[in-house]
């Protein structure tokens, strides 16, 4: 089981700000777990797959598309952050 | 010293600062601050409150690992910062940065920094509610252009 | 409101900040500030005392018509200036500006402004007391190359 | 009568904060200014020929050496300054 987390615009997209799912076995990268999440649910996906929103696996900030997010327990979609 | 704070409760800018001027060593020759507040209208309106997103944790330490990095490269004798979340009405405090230095000018580069860091770095995300409804508040191109002219 | 004091009495920064945060109106979004302080050792040793002379009336007068150039020049709501002189023991503070402004940036310029002009255009005169006597203390090469920085 | 005003390193060169003078008809710049102070008092005046001590004739800096200080009722000698 994978809990998902949600930020900013897309908390709003995805309605919630956290999901637990069941990531299937051919989910390996942070474009896979995109895509995936896009077929889903295609209005979240749409707004997932802006390359603007970044992935955290397990606290740590996912580099490029082709990182793996396998065996992660807490992914979370992060659109820009602006704090102060 | 340094100490960086998250925190969803309100939070007194003066007490803060009056604390951390009085904790300051006698080879102390500068304080610098700086002061964010919810302001009550932006460019897009009349603003009722700001509701700050933060993501637990991974926030902390971010601004944490931030902090340390801008204390070492000003040879800072102590920085503090404190950045509210949560719900946040209108005319609140949002944030606080203060850094002690020997000199004025490490001072002034620090807290600058720091918040050029909190605006595009800082795991925060931003909805500004007025009575047309809420919109998220991303870092401007300007926000960007500060960031990027300070050293990694 | 830009509110300039010459004073030869010891004042308290965090009163006088306290204040001047109540006074912001509702679209303030930054106030920054700095603090000066008498260190009690410098590149040249112990220090027991600053001494610092200004030239009653034409100092005052300076003063404020560098402020009100600064807070023109960056559009600011207050700016607070205020610069102690005579004899002043090591660790009081010698100096306050703090600056509102709607955004940050201009906020922080100003003060940054306002505290390299005091170091090198505003008529003061700086003796630093020390067991070995007393020496008086001119602005350094990076005071110059920081006021030249700025437009005039 | 004049009053002259010495700040800073001028102060201590001086041995006081002001002294009141008959200035001589034939003292008319800044720079006649210093010298007659130099002949009437080597050691003060060879602090105050410094260039980076600049001279204000009641409350207006002069901009030159050729600048007017007649009729002045205050003059004052200023090191480099230094607040803050």
């Amino acid at each position: 089981m994978t809990k998902l987390l949600f930020f900013g615009r897309a908390r709003d997209a995805a309605g919630c700000s956290e999901m637990i799912c069941d990531l299937p076995a051919n989910v390996e990268t942070v474009a896979e777990l995109r895509s995936w999440l896009h077929q889903r649910d295609p209005e979240l996906g749409s707004v997932l797959m802006a390359r603007d929103i970044r992935v955290a696996a397990d606290h740590t900030i996912c580099v490029s598309e082709a990182t793996s997010v396998r065996g992660a327990s807490e992914i979370a979609f992060m659109p820009p952050m602006s704090g102060g | 010293m340094i100490r960086t704070t998250i925190t969803t409760e309100a939070f007194r800018p003066e007490a803060e600062l009056n604390a951390f001027m009085e904790s300051r060593g006698d080879h102390i020759g500068a304080i610098a601050s700086f002061i964010g507040y919810c302001r009550t209208s932006s460019a897009a309106g009349t603003v009722k409150h700001l509701e700050l997103d933060h993501y637990p944790v991974f926030t902390e330490r971010e601004v944490a690992r931030l902090a340390d990095q801008i204390a070492e490269r000003h040879s800072l004798d102590a920085l503090l910062v404190i950045h509210r979340v949560g719900l946040i009405p209108a005319r609140d405090p949002i944030v606080l940065v203060a850094a002690q230095n020997q000199h004025r000018a490490e001072a002034f580069a620090a807290v600058a920094e720091m918040m050029d860091y909190l605006k595009t770095d800082a795991p925060f995300w931003k909805r500004e509610s007025g009575p047309d409804g809420a919109r998220w508040i991303e870092p401007t191109a300007a926000d960007y252009a500060r960031r990027a002219e300070h050293a990694k």
